[in-house]
This record gives structure tokens, C-alpha cells and sequence, in this order.
């Protein structure tokens, strides 16, 4: 299986635990990232994912990458799923396994981080009565907007 | 030639996903420059360009072949 | 079905994520804590889990109100598995679910320490030539031992 | 009467799992005192003592009918 991957098919977290499990692994966290009915006082119908996916892909595994390189004898796998997504549906897991507890803890809250930074996925909200693209104003620009 | 890609809000303003224009030789930053002006509104928000797949830089100049794609703020997750 | 739980069958992580899981509930955390074959150089063949079932119960509860009074909008499920367990088997579980994600890590990764703190159950680690019980070090004593 | 249960390798050092003794109206550490001595190698390390599955001070009194649990140093997780 793939250990970082764009999909448009409902994630099953079993799936990127066992993936990461090895002999040696002495915890395991899973995060998933669900989508939530309200936000600030707004409801939500549905979200609308939409990636740039090889380059998504590549930007995951970088993750992966520097998650290897900052805490050694861990092992990481991800997913975002893209497409039309429900309340409480699964739209990022995050498996990562280590032999010791707080390395598993700290690597996942870092690589959650990080697809908000770097990883090109994007977002759509549709209400009720309106759909906005959602950016999080994390990213630093390289060239003037505006 | 060189590809251009079009994603999430941009590609609605834009009204493609994709294209085609004549513009290696030239540098990232230009390349900006000449969508914001063919296209109304183009960004309303910073703007990120990727060159092949990896974040570039404006001062980057284009190559005959690359795929640049337009990266509005992301917010996967 | 029960949210905090002593069982001696194998544990499926998803029941307890979903049971953690509703509409507002934005990010998910999921802790498992596995056998390690390997522990400061030693190899373990199994390990032997047992518990003071009911007030093992009533602490891993006792946890769930903690977090709930820290941390409000959580929602916490957590199972410990007693017995004979295998390497990988999964002897413990913490799902927390919680508006955002900070939370979700911080009040499961509280979870973990307070179980190592003050529910009573205990590991005894089998090895090739022996076997001993182990004791984290981390209890205060209330009475004089030696 | 009351019911002293015995846990992990307190329970392979007593050979037992639960017995019942008379010992209403005495504190937390008289007991312990008394099994340390009814029982060879008792506890090498700190031991706690539950009463009804709560944690109890040294100080408090034994009631008829209570289930006394030693706890030695917990490892789960």
C-alpha cells in the first residue's frame, strides 16, 4: 500500500495503524481529522476537497521524511481523502508508530502541522446558503496578492 | 510551452483547470504578473507557484516543458 | 457500550474512536499501546497483564472526568487489556475526541500518564529465561515497603 | 471481618488471591504491618492500599465488612 496518498475513497484508519506497526513499535497514535458540523457558529452541509495531487503525494512523503530525520526509529503513514465529504467524515488520518509514547504524540501533532502549511489540498465549505474556499492564512507569500 | 494549473478558487476565477502558453525564459515572477492581468480578480490572497511539483521561487526562471501550477493558501486537514 | 473498560479480548481501536465521535467533534486522537519485543535489550516472548478489574475501572473513569473537567468539549473512551498478550498485541487503548485538534493530543497523550500513574493494573514481562513483574517506580509510597 | 486481596507479585508471595481476617477498628498501616509479618518478603518496594476501591492513608480506620486491596507499584499502559 501506499504510506502517503491523496484518495477519494472513505479512509479506514486500521488500515495506516497496521502499517506502521512493527515489532519494535511500543505505541501507535492514529489522529483522524473529521469534518465538523459548526464552525464559529456556522453550519456546515458538507466540505469539498480538492488536492494537486502528485504534488500532494510528494509533499506528504516529505513530511514522512522530516519526521524520520527529527525522531529517529519511527515510522509514519498518511492520507487525505478528497471529494465531496459528509458531517463526521474522515478527512485526514495520521498513523504514526515509535517505541516510546511521547515521540508518537509530538511526531503526529507535528505532521498535522505541517499538511497545513505545505501539503496543496484545499478546502471548500458549503452552507445552506453559500460556499466559501477556506485558506488558513498560514502560508507566507512568495509573491504579492492582493 | 509551458502548462499552467489552475486549483481550488483560482480555478473557478479562471474558468480552466489547465493551459498552455507560450513563456519559458521567463521568470516566475512574471508569469504572475501576466495571469493577474488576463484574468480579472485573479488573487484576492497570497499565492504560491509551483514548478514541477516543488514550491519556486520569483526570481525562478521557466523552462520549455515545466508545469506551473497556481497554489491559493491551502487548507487540507 | 462501555467507554472505560478492562477486557481480556482483543482490542479494536475503531469501536472506540467511534464511540468518542459526533458531530462536533472535529479531530480524534487514538493511542494504542503495544507489546515491544525488544526492551532495553531484552526480548520479551509475552507478556502477562493483570488488573483489579472494578477499581481499574473506576480510575480509567475517573480519568475520563479529569480530562472533561480540564479540557470541556472532550468526549474519552479508553480499554485495557488483561491476560496473556503477544508481541503487537495492543494492551491498551485511548480515544479522545475534541472540537480541535491541540486538545485532542494533549488530554489523550494526560491519558497515558495518569494510567501509568494510578490504575491499578500490572505487567509481568516473560523473557527466554525468566519473567518478573514490573513496577514503573512512579507510585508514592503511603506505606513504609523494603 | 474483612476481605484482603492480594495482586501481582503480592499474590505469588502470599500464595494467595483473597483471605478474610478479623481486623475492624484498626488503621491502614496496622495491617500492613501485621501482613508484613504474617508473610516472608512481604514488599520490597512501596505498596499502596485500597479500602473499597479507593486509595487510603496510612490513618484510616477499618470498617467491618471492607475489602482491602495491596497494590504494588502500578505498570499498565
Amino acid at each position: 500500500m501506499k504510506l502517503f496518498e491523496i484518495t477519494t475513497a472513505e479512509i479506514d484508519p486500521e488500515k495506516y495503524r497496521k502499517a506502521v506497526l512493527h515489532a519494535s513499535a511500543g505505541a501507535v497514535t492514529v489522529f483522524t481529522g473529521h469534518v465538523r458540523e459548526w464552525t464559529n457558529g456556522i453550519q456546515t452541509v458538507f466540505l469539498a476537497y480538492e488536492a494537486y495531487i502528485p504534488m500532494a503525494e510528494k509533499k506528504l512523503a516529505e513530511i514522512g521524511d522530516e519526521i524520520q530525520e527529527k525522531w529517529p526509529h519511527t515510522k509514519v503513514a498518511i492520507a487525505h481523502r478528497i471529494g465531496d465529504l459528509e458531517i463526521s467524515d474522515i478527512a485526514v488520518v495520521i498513523a504514526v508508530s515509535s517505541p516510546h509514547r511521547k515521540i508518537a504524540y509530538e511526531a503526529n501533532e507535528y505532521a498535522i502541522e505541517r499538511i497545513k502549511e505545505i501539503v496543496p489540498i484545499w478546502k471548500k465549505e458549503i452552507w445552506e446558503n453559500g460556499q466559501e474556499w477556506i485558506g488558513d492564512q498560514k502560508q507566507k507569500p512568495i509573491i504579492g496578492g492582493e | 510551452m509551458i502548462t499552467l494549473l489552475y486549483f481550488a478558487g483560482l480555478k473557478e476565477k479562471t474558468g480552466l483547470e489547465k493551459e498552455q502558453i507560450q513563456f519559458s525564459g521567463h521568470q516566475v515572477k512574471e508569469l504572475v504578473e501576466f495571469v493577474q492581468n488576463k484574468y480579472e480578480n485573479f488573487s484576492n490572497s497570497a499565492v504560491l507557484v509551483a514548478v514541477n511539483e516543488e514550491y519556486a521561487l520569483p526570481e525562478d526562471v521557466l523552462q520549455v516543458g515545466d508545469t506551473v501550477a497556481f497554489i491559493p493558501p491551502v487548507s487540507g486537514g
